[in-house]
């Protein structure tokens, strides 16, 4: 298990080989990139992305810790940046290991639905217009009811 | 003595990032309320639990959990990582 | 949408990042690369993997078509070998592309759940003792079941 | 005439990729039937049809579909792709 919170940009597809490339057997990858985008009609200039240094890894840990105890699985990874990013800017990934596909496909949906809401980051968004925390949606929270 | 964190608005709206207080208070509600008295900020920052978070030592909990041998409380609002 | 069905091998990372980047207003990215693996403690020599000429394609744009029916996708890529294989050769990757990570990955299993048991592919395994068909899993059938 | 297609364990058992062959057969059924008769290695694969697939001008379908206008049938097992 890898798990790295940065401000560095990381490269997705090398990450991703060097991820599949390590393991011996586990035939099934999954693996889910976050990019930055202007998915509203506002104009995003950049997103400032906040953590609590000391807590972050650890809460991380603790969600990959618990999606190994229920699924099968050969190894994780999940890189996590903060600081200022940029529209196209690549946010973070998972990727996940495993014998079987099922549970590389759910682990990693497990990882990011907690990931979204109980590993401590915090986006602001920028727009020429005004600067705003971005909120938490209703559905990130139900999301975690189904692994409940 | 305990160290008092803040995120995000929360950090913002408090003008603070981190501050060491000297309380008597047994659970992170009751340290909540003595906060909430040290002025406009403070108050207007605790004014709706629904939208805030607390982590006591670096653990998510809630807030009638217990300080005893609490040495970080963190508030913060509710993540938007991934 | 990208279908490619090849005997040529193919970089994981440089597909996931060339798909990535091509995106201009998604911001989630979901793969799956499948691996081939000496799972059992028979020991694999090789694999063959038989396709259905003309068919084949149909068949996956088919299935990617009706992905892009059910969920909000911005793109789809899907790639798939035939030919001889070895231990640690990738045998397929899918790839899709959306604003929410739930249509994400919920359509990159969709298709693998398809492609698994639609998509005209029989592999054969050797070893060193025999060459045997790979039998269908009922649970490939029944993970159909879901998305009915 | 139509094509008929063989692939993996039944192409090996018939032992043909291809054939061509005359049929009034109005459903892949009344197909198999003729081709059954065709001797030992044809009734051997097609000996247990829910180990069978079949494609009616490269479709996946039933074996009571109908063969009105196919130029090309095909049977194989169920596919283990991905």
């Amino acid at each position: 298990m890898n798990v790295r919170v940065q401000t560095e940009a990381f490269d997705f597809g090398l990450e991703a080989n060097n991820f599949a490339t390590a393991q011996t057997d586990m035939g099934a990858i999954v693996t889910f990139l976050g990019i930055v985008r202007n998915l509203e009609e506002t104009n995003l200039s950049y997103m400032d992305i906040e953590h609590y240094p000391g807590m972050t890894e650890k809460a991380i840990y603790k969600i990959t810790d618990e999606a190994a105890n229920r699924w099968s699985l050969g190894d994780i990874l999940v890189i996590h940046r903060y600081g200022r990013l940029s529209t196209d800017d690549l946010i973070m990934m998972v990727a996940t290991a495993s014998k079987h596909r099922k549970d590389a496909f759910e682990a990693a949906e497990f990882l990011m639905d907690y990931l979204k809401s109980r590993a401590p980051f915090w986006k602001k968004e920028a727009t020429d217009q005004s600067q705003d925390w971005v909120v938490s949606k209703v559905e990130d929270e139900s999301a975690l009811k189904k692994w409940q | 003595m305990i160290d008092v964190l803040y995120f995000a608005w929360v950090r913002e709206r408090i003008g603070k990032t981190k501050e060491t207080v000297e309380t008597e208070a047994e659970t992170v509600a009751g340290l909540v309320k003595e906060l909430s008295e040290r002025g406009q900020r403070y108050a207007l920052a605790f004014s709706d639990l629904g939208s805030l978070r607390v982590a006591v030592d670096q653990e998510l909990l809630d807030f009638d959990a217990s300080l005893k041998g609490a040495r970080e409380v963190a508030f913060f609002p509710p993540m938007t990582g991934g």
